[in-house]
């Protein structure tokens, strides 16, 4: 059953993909939607058996599917193999409820698009390859998928090719993760040599643990792979092209790079996490890299105007989140957070896109403002993804994920080389720091949006289909999160017990007051939001300048005055060091440096190596023509050569 | 004086017999075509002798001639190449009557007569004889240019001052040669060991430079190309193919084909060097095409002289088999200039003037480009084999340095022979006045031949190695012995 | 007699350089006349009277008179002498010089050593010639004729195409 | 007692010889170039006599008189040329100048 | 009867037909001589397909043998055998035959007759170079497709035709030349030692040779197919050559001709010389890891999308280059996918530059503009290949350019990391070129265009399902190209009678 079950999952978006893109032309877009819709429906179908199969079946029990045998020789074999084991039955759940949810939506939004047609293959096609990337038992095999993702992604940022713009940041996106592809193709080849020439993950796995691999080669294969995983997720020094992504139609950035494709970094890592536990120091540099990305993401988010690019740097943050989680070997916590923060992000970002849609295509979030009344659906709906994302406590899917992933680095320890050591603590900090920041910046963004002054005008009405996956998006980021619960509430672990029944996380050693922090720390951030942004007369509601304003103390206004020195100034600070975004910067000036490098070389003199063939030929012909002169048309000199050469004859005759 | 002292080989009888016929009718009656008409009678005539007797006179002939395979083998392909060029002459003749030039055809055939009598020459005096009825002939020959005749007479008097020099030059030698051996056989005089070293040197060298400077070897090559361009087409032909076959049989005759004394081979490696280069350095740079055949035609001498050079089992298929892909493809060349010059009005000397003729005559393009190709030595010519052949004799007798010199030329080689077709292919500028003279059957004929020749000497090359394999003779076998 | 040979041998070098440093060209041609005489009568001590006697008629006759007629038909005056003389000067006289100097040098190299038999004393009459030339050499001869033709048809072609034409 | 040795012929020879040469390369006047080509092709028959004196041999006679017939053939058609260039726009007889032929 | 050497003449003779086809008169249909080539095509791949299915009933790994003297005195014979390498090869060049005739050759108004002679020509020349196993053979049919070819350059090609065609021709003869003095260096050796002159190669490979001789020999042969291939500092020839042909020209030369250098290196260096082709396999991969990046970098700054597509090849053939120099089979395999990837890819992307080219008169991606809109079919397929191109893994490429990193990895992960790095400017060019050429703003003013029309697509859909098939399932190609060894001769049986 699962051997037909599990290709038919894959082949039906592909399918869908197929045909959407053959018919386009001859397909009105309601066809070409229903047709994408039901090919991803089928697949969340099939995948819902197929994941009562497989909790139906043993604890550890999983599903292989052997389809055909890819490259077999002697000291390598690959095959087209897939495993639905409880790791994939999670991912391939998220994938096709949140993409059939999200087909939906874009059924509606893209409606009037006349690439809709081309939009829906691609939406297809990377469902197809998404399924492929975490279905694949091979890790060759999920580089398909890997790379298949990678492509999609880069077709929708640049749907809208008119505008060079959006082809420049797709392109950007391709780029950015292909670097990190080439680290996953190094690492696979590594791993496939140390081995003995198989990719399956299981067989890595076994070597690794049977120490077939050299600590250091351990150590290489892990930084390959988390190279890869860092590029793919928009992670640290990666990061520059998630926001440039936002260039693609909404329900791209919510499919893509929010709930999904983005997460291929965290699921690669989750899946092999047998190989970073023998990886002490690649784990440690994840656990930073993630923290200090979730730092920085936040902190852009929040001097951002943009509505989907705040989105964007936020879901930087969570992916940050994730890598933290990683790093300190919860990786439940991680593939947890990866779920919640797929349902609460889909759903802000699907709401950004019906604002933004209704608003006459304002993204501008200081142009917006006072939504609540036109839009209150609308408003209720990004509210309630705004604070799954902050993490309110008890009431949102995000607290839960997120108390997960903090009491998990709490308790981390990495025992680095030559003694030194990192403990989890400080990470713990930076993290519970951004968890403040995150609710800080999100209900900026809310207060800012959706109250206030009316700004932009709204028009039109959320059509029916938007709002359905709308509503559904709602009730999982608010109530996905119940299945797993810190010790200190309840003794609740049914989604760590899902994925790993053998070994379920519980920190019931760490004090309480972790939880209170955890929990404290978005309400703190939701509170000083309100300050800034939500009372009546806002100090900030302008749109930052460009340079550090330091605004003027306004007189008599104590509250105004401490909030100023408190707040604002801090805030323009951030502004100030964000907006100069070193890091974007320097990867972008890296990049610039080698175009117009080879720019330089090639364009101003193509192909040295070619020159050089022009300068022989014109060496030889040179050489001709000085011959040439010779030949001068006079007897007496051509007598001369004749007796030249009786002379030179005789002389090597008869001196030799 | 003996039976052998009168032996006269029959195409040499035939041809001069040919010659007084004509020379009588001449006196009779003056008529270009009878002259032409009788001239080819003639040789075909010698060719058919010559195939009736190659097979019954073998070796050793008198002490003045010899017949034996190589003789016969340079001899039908000097016959043969005089045919096409009359052939090719006729229409040069004909196609301007406002002189009675029945000379020319006469001339021609005083010229094959010297050759044939080189070719058979067994004595210094035979070749002697043969080479300046030769180099006389031509030189009227090459003033019988009718549109410039002040650069045929400028041809033909550089070519007799010149080959008046190195006649002097070649004689000289001889008579040293005789003073040392005491005999007029074609014995290198090294092997009389009685004198000192110096002067049986002396003697071959000069012996040699007088050789090279008939093959255009280079430092004695400059006349060459001059005297081509000044001279007409078919003359120009005679010059690049019957005069040097001639002149390469009696060099392989006279030095024979073995090993050569070491002074021998440093002088042939230093001329050979120079000529490949020399010969396609200088072609690079020509306009006309007579002249870039005459600089081609330099550079083959160096590669024919490499196989000559190098002794040993694959030799002499080397050289029968290039000297009839040269042959061949050269006159292929100019049969197709020649045709050019009757179907598009300029006489086709110029490059420039075939411009675009792969659009307006693509058989006669065709069969050009095969010539070239052919002599650049790709395939399916005969010129490919050929090339392979000379290689390998290079190879098999390691002669490293000489190889390379012969790959860097081939190359060189490729630029200028590509640069024609090249501009056979590029669209003409602007429509020549096409004067569309009559078309001549006979050159048709011709072309096709010769590329029949080519393309199927090319393909199936081991019948040519094969029958011709035991060609050059090397010294005569009859020993040397004292003149009472 | 050595005297005799070292003066006839004498006189034609030196009659030699006179004909190639004459600025007018009958000058030139009488001195080769001279060379020629000088020439023969080298021959003759060497034993070949006929050949001595061929030079004189032939040569020194025939092909001299020849030089003569041209000369005279080519008309050349004074101005002709006085560009002889422009074009005689030391430096076109340097390199060709030089060259033949070393010509001449390796060829004496070469012949230093040289010693052969004596040789014989009869010397070699017309009629051993003769018998020769019409024994064994007599295709020889023959050749020669069509030298001799071949020569004719080109003179009279060159030449009549001179009138006809122009 | 013979005057000339064939060492002697050929010192004389190749005095004559190199003094044609010479002539050739140094006179610009085609008649003195034929001129200086008859004196080289005379050395050349001196030698033939020298060397037929040296092996008491006809033969080297019979080269002079076919070497003599190669003179006067040559000299006719030089002189014919000669002629011919003289008319028709060389009227210097220079073999430097006005060539038509070259590169 | 034996097939091989019909498989080499019937394009020659079909060539020949067509040429007479076009030179008839009125009546005839101009498009006669398009219809032999068809006809002749479709006979030889009847012939081939017999062969391919019916070689069973050998159990040799050779599957045909023929041999016929030809030039005894030199030992030469037409000697043809085919082995699995040799026919996965010939297929490939039937079907970019197929793509030129069915998308290109049509097109071709002026002297069509000669054209598609000249096409098949080149084409005989190519099998017979794949066929052959005498030494003296190969080399004359390896010389004699250059001249078709340099003439459909110089005579149908773009604007600078001819000094590109010359560059062509000049380059291959040049090298070819030295493979000659290899050649006969090796008859010459092997006269010396046993005295027998002979061209065979299996007679041949059984040659002892001293290291520095060996070495010698195998450099001659390299030179010649490292021009061909081509290995990156005598690969000058290349752009020039695939810019200007005509688009049946570029598909020829990209997807078939070069793979004879590919072909060679692993039929007469590495299997002829083992030991020398080991000494020298670390340059010689150094050259290829040189020419991966230095053909994605100069690719990347091209503004002619035929030139991009030129470099990109040098890029690509640099992955072979090192794959057959890894020495182990897997390398091999992969080079071997990778030349039948690269060969179907590329050849389709010239297809599509070419009918951009008819259509718009330009090849200049500044001024071709954005096409998904006015010609979605086109586009998709020119977005297809370019992705195939940049190595996506399912597709052909990726198979052989991993197969060759894996071979190259277990050799020196070094080497392998900076072959991996050449991926990354591989997507730049591959991007870049479809950025701006089909997802782009339109260009004002672009005149009406007609799209590819359904059997066009159809045509190149085959294509891209066989390189689908190769990128997913490999296995059964990767199996049947596997060249014969040379100790085995095929034909013991035929040698004796």
């Amino acid at each position: 059953m699962a051997t037909f079950l599990i290709p038919i999952l894959i082949l039906c978006p592909l399918a869908a993909s197929l045909i959407t893109f053959v018919s386009a032309g001859r397909m009105d877009a309601r066809g070409i939607g229903m047709v994408a819709c039901a090919g991803v429906g089928i697949s969340a179908v099939i995948s819902i058996i197929l994941s009562v199969m497989l909790l139906s079946g043993p604890v550890t029990g999983v599903l292989q599917v052997t389809l055909w045998p890819w490259m077999h020789m002697p000291g390598f074999s690959a095959d087209i193999a897939f495993m639905l084991d409880r790791v994939s039955m999670l991912m391939i759940l998220v994938v096709t409820v949140v993409g059939l949810l999200i087909h939906i939506y874009a059924a509606s939004y893209m409606y009037h698009d006349p690439g809709i047609a081309r939009f829906f293959a691609c939406m297809t096609l990377f469902v197809a390859a998404m399924l492929v990337l975490v279905l694949a038992s091979d890790l060759l095999c999920l580089f398909i998928g890997w790379e298949g993702v990678g492509l999609c992604s880069y077709l929708l940022i640049g749907f809208w090719y008119d505008d060079p713009a959006n082809t420049v940041a797709a392109r950007k996106a391709f780029y950015m993760t292909r670097m990190g592809d080439v680290a996953l193709l190094c690492g696979l080849l590594l791993l496939v040599t140390a081995t003995g020439g198989s990719l399956r993950i299981g067989t890595v796995l076994a070597a690794v643990a049977n120490g077939q691999l050299a600590p250091s080669g351990i150590n290489m294969a892990a930084l390959f792979i988390l190279v890869a995983a860092l590029a793919k997720s928009a992670q640290i020094p990666f990061q520059t092209w998630l926001p440039d992504a936002m260039a693609g139609p909404t329900p791209t950035s919510a499919l893509i790079h929010a709930a999904t494709m983005v997460t291929a970094g965290v699921y690669l890592i989750a899946r092999l996490h047998d190989l970073f536990a023998m990886a002490v120091p690649v784990m440690a540099l994840t656990a930073v890299l993630g923290a200090l990305t979730l730092l920085m993401g936040a902190c852009t988010a929040l001097v951002q105007s943009d509505l989907k690019r705040i989105l964007a740097w936020s879901t930087i943050s969570q992916l940050g989140y994730m890598f933290l989680a990683l790093g300190c070997g919860v990786w439940q916590a991680a593939l947890f957070h990866l779920m919640t923060h797929a349902f609460f992000k889909a759903l802000l970002f699907l709401t950004a896109g019906a604002i933004i849609m209704r608003a006459h295509h304002e993204q501008d979030i200081f142009r917006l403002g006072g939504l609540r009344h036109t839009m209150p659906g609308l408003t209720a709906a990004f509210v309630a993804g705004a604070s799954s994302l902050a993490g309110l406590p008890l009431v949102t899917a995000g607290f839960y994920s997120k108390e997960m992933i903090l009491s998990g680095v709490w308790s981390a320890h990495f025992n680095l080389t030559h003694g030194w050591t990192l403990s989890g603590p400080p990470l713990w900090g930076m993290a519970l720091l951004g968890a403040f920041l995150t609710a800080l910046y999100i209900f900026r963004c809310v207060f800012i949006v959706f109250c206030g002054k009316a700004g932009t005008g709204a028009a039109g009405r959320t059509s029916r289909l938007m709002s359905i996956p709308l509503g559904c998006l709602c009730i999982l980021s608010l109530c996905g999160g119940v299945i797993e619960m810190p010790d200190t509430l309840l003794p609740l672990h049914l989604f760590s017990g899902l994925l790993d029944p053998t070994a379920v996380l519980s920190h019931t050693h760490q004090p309480a007051w972790l939880v209170m922090a955890g929990a404290g720390a978005p309400l703190a951030g939701l509170g000083v939001a309100w300050v800034l942004w939500g009372r009546s007369s806002p100090v900030m509601r302008e749109i930052p300048g460009q340079a550090p304003v330091i605004c003027p103390v306004r007189t008599g206004r104590g509250m105004d005055a401490l909030y100023h020195y408190a707040f604002v100034q801090p805030f323009c600070l951030l502004a100030w060091l964000t907006r100069l975004d070193i890091l974007n910067h320097a990867v972008t000036g890296t990049g610039l440096l080698i175009q117009t490098a080879s720019a330089r070389i090639f364009r101003a003199r193509a192909d040295f190596l070619g020159r050089l063939a022009i300068q022989a030929t014109r060496m030889i012909r040179w050489a001709g023509h000085l011959l040439g002169l010779l030949h001068n048309g006079r007897v007496r000199w051509y007598a001369a050569w004749i007796a030249g050469g009786l002379c030179a004859g005789l002389a090597m005759a008869v001196l030799s | 004086m003996t039976g052998h002292d009168v032996f006269l080989p029959m195409p040499l009888m035939v041809v001069s017999s040919g010659i007084m016929v004509m020379l009588a009718a001449t006196t009779w009656r003056r008529s270009v075509e009878r002259s032409f008409v009788g001239s080819m009678v003639t040789l075909v005539l010698a060719l058919a002798v010559m195939g009736y007797h190659t097979g019954r006179m073998p070796d050793t002939g008198s002490s003045l001639f010899i017949q034996d395979w190589w003789a016969g083998y340079t001899a039908i392909l000097t016959i043969f190449s005089s045919l096409c060029i009359l052939l090719m002459a006729w229409r040069d003749a004909g196609h301007d009557r406002t002189t009675l030039v029945d000379e020319y055809p006469l001339l021609f055939m005083l010229g094959t007569l010297g050759a044939l009598a080189m070719v058979f020459s067994a004595n210094y005096m035979s070749f002697f004889l043969g080479l300046e009825i030769l180099g006389i002939s031509l030189m009227g020959l090459a003033a019988f240019r009718h549109r410039s005749f002040m650069q045929g007479c400028e041809a033909a008097m550089k070519y007799l001052i010149l080959s008046g020099v190195s006649s002097a030059i070649l004689l000289f030698g001889i008579g040293l040669a005789y003073g040392i051996t005491g005999s007029l056989r074609f014995i290198p005089p090294i092997a009389a060991g009685d004198m000192p070293a110096a002067l049986p040197v002396a003697a071959t060298v000069m012996i040699l430079v007088g050789m090279f400077f008939k093959l255009s070897a280079v430092p004695f090559h400059m006349w060459l190309p001059d005297v081509m361009e000044g001279a007409p087409v078919p003359v120009a032909a005679f010059l690049a193919v019957v005069s040097k076959i001639a002149i390469f049989a009696s060099l392989v005759r006279y030095f024979g084909t073995g090993n050569q004394p070491p002074f021998f081979d440093d002088i042939l490696s230093v001329v050979i060097t120079l000529t490949i280069l020399g010969g396609n350095l200088l072609a690079l740079r020509q306009t006309s095409l007579i002249r870039l055949l005459a600089c081609s035609s330099i550079a083959h001498v160096g590669y024919l002289l490499i196989a000559f050079l190098c002794p040993g089992r694959l030799q002499s298929g080397a050289i029968t088999i290039y000297l009839l892909a040269y042959t061949a493809s050269t006159l292929g060349v100019f049969a197709t200039i020649t045709a050019f010059a009757i179907h598009e009005g300029p006489d086709g000397t110029a490059i420039m003037q075939w411009k675009g003729l792969f659009f307006s005559r693509p058989f006669l393009a065709s069969a050009m480009s095969l010539m070239l190709l052919s002599l650049a030595g790709i395939p399916p010519g005969i010129g490919f084999f050929a090339k392979f052949e000379i290689v390998a004799t290079g190879v098999e007798y390691p002669r490293g340095l000489l190889l390379c010199v012969l790959m860097i030329g081939s190359i060189i080689g490729l630029y200028y022979y590509l640069n024609i077709i090249r501009m056979m292919m590029t669209a003409p500028s602007l429509p020549s006045p096409r004067q569309n003279r009559h078309a001549r059957p006979e050159l048709t004929v011709l072309v096709i031949v010769l590329s029949m020749i080519v393309v199927i000497g090319g393909l199936l090359p081991a019948r040519a190695i094969h029958s011709l394999l035991p060609a050059p003779a090397g010294p005569p076998a009859v020993q040397d012995r004292m003149v009472p | 007699m050595h005297a005799l040979a070292l003066l006839a041998a004498s006189v034609t070098v030196v009659g030699a350089i006179m004909v190639i440093t004459r600025r007018v060209a009958v000058h030139a041609v009488l001195y080769l006349v001279v060379t020629l005489l000088a020439l023969a009568a080298v021959l003759v001590m060497q034993g070949a009277s006929f050949a001595a006697m061929l030079e004189i008629i032939i040569y020194a006759g025939a092909i001299m008179v020849l030089f003569v007629f041209v000369i005279m038909m080519l008309n050349l005056g004074q101005t002709d002498s006085t560009r002889e003389k422009e074009w005689l000067r030391p430096r076109a006289w340097l390199g060709p010089g030089i060259l033949a100097t070393i010509v001449c040098a390796e060829l004496l190299y070469c012949r230093r050593p040289l010693s052969g038999p004596a040789p014989a004393l009869a010397p070699i009459t017309a009629h051993d010639v003769g018998l020769s030339l019409f024994g064994r050499y007599v295709l020889m001869v023959e050749l020669v004729s069509f030298l001799l033709l071949a020569g004719l048809v080109s003179a009279f072609y060159i030449g009549r195409n001179r009138m006809g034409r122009h | 007692m013979p005057a000339f040795s064939f060492n002697d012929t050929l010192l004389l020879a190749t005095a004559l010889f190199s003094v044609g040469l010479a002539g050739i390369l140094v006179r610009r006047n085609m008649v003195f170039m034929l001129m200086s080509l008859d004196i080289m092709l005379n050395a050349a028959a001196l030698v033939f006599v020298g060397a037929g004196a040296r092996w008491h041999d006809a033969t080297g006679q019979v080269m002079f008189l076919l070497i003599l017939a190669l003179a006067a053939v040559e000299t006719a058609v030089g002189l014919a040329l000669i002629v011919c260039l003289h008319a028709h726009g060389r009227p210097t007889l220079d073999a430097d100048t006005g060539n038509l032929l070259k590169g | 009867m034996n097939p091989l050497p019909a498989l080499v003449l019937l394009p020659l003779m079909g060539g020949v037909l067509a040429w007479v086809a076009g030179r008839m008169r009125a009546p005839i249909n101009p498009s006669t001589s398009w219809w032999v080539v068809l006809a002749t095509l479709s006979v030889e791949t009847l012939i081939l397909g017999m062969v391919t299915f019916a070689h069973r009933a050998h159990a040799g790994p050779w599957l045909e043998h023929f041999s016929m003297p030809w030039i005894p005195a030199m030992g030469i014979a037409v000697r043809l055998d085919m082995d699995g390498l040799s026919l996965s090869l010939i297929w490939l060049s039937l079907i970019l035959c197929f793509l030129c005739v069915f998308l290109a050759t049509r097109q071709v108004t002026a002297h069509a007759g000669a054209f598609h002679f000249l096409f098949l020509a080149t084409l005989a020349g190519i099998i017979g170079t794949f066929l052959a196993t005498d030494l003296f053979v190969f080399f004359f049919f390896w010389e004699l497709m250059l001249v078709p070819m340099f003439v459909l350059i110089a005579a149908w090609g773009h604007e600078d035709r001819q000094r590109a065609a010359m560059k062509f021709f000049m380059f291959t003869q040049g090298s070819g030349l030295l493979m000659l003095l290899s050649i006969l260096g090796l008859v010459m050796a092997h006269d010396r030692l046993t005295g027998v002159l002979t061209f065979d190669i299996f007679t041949l490979a059984q040659t002892p040779l001293s290291p520095a001789l060996s070495m010698l020999l195998m450099l001659g042969f390299f030179t010649a197919f490292a021009v061909k291939l081509p290995v990156v500092p005598v690969h000058v020839w290349l752009p020039d050559a695939h810019t200007q042909a005509p688009t049946a020209a570029s598909v020829l030369l990209a997807g078939i001709l070069l793979k004879t250098g590919g072909y060679g290196m692993i039929r007469f260096n590495v299997m002829l010389f083992p030991d020398a082709a080991s000494r020298f396999a670390p340059i010689a991969m150094g050259l290829g890891v040189a020419g991966i990046l230095y053909g994605a970098w100069l690719s990347c700054a091209q503004d002619d999308v035929k030139r991009l597509i030129a470099y990109s090849s040098i890029s690509h053939m640099g992955f072979v280059l090192l794959g057959i120099f890894s020495g182990s089979a897997m390398g091999m395999q992969g080079a071997i996918m990778q030349m039948l990837a690269h060969g179907l890819g590329t050849a389709a992307l010239f297809v599509i530059a070419g009918a951009i080219q008819d259509r718009l008169h330009t090849r200049d991606m500044n001024r071709i503009g954005g096409l998904w809109a006015a010609m979605p079919r086109l586009s998709g397929m020119g977005l297809f290949f370019a992705v195939a191109s940049l190595g996506m893994p399912g597709l052909g490429n990726f198979t052989g350019e991993f197969l060759v990193l894996l071979a190259t990895w277990h050799v020196s992960p070094a080497t392998a990391t900076l072959a991996a790095i050449g991926l990354v400017p591989a997507a730049i060019y591959a991007l870049r070129m479809v950025n701006r050429i089909f997802l782009a703003a339109p260009r004002a003013g672009l005149p009406s265009l007609e799209d590819f029309p359904v059997r066009h697509m159809a045509v190149l859909g085959c294509i891209m399902t066989f390189l689908i098939v190769l990128g997913l399932y490999p296995q059964p190609f990767r199996t049947f190209s596997v060249p014969s060894p040379l100790s085995v001769t095929a034909s013991q049986e035929d040698h004796t009678p």
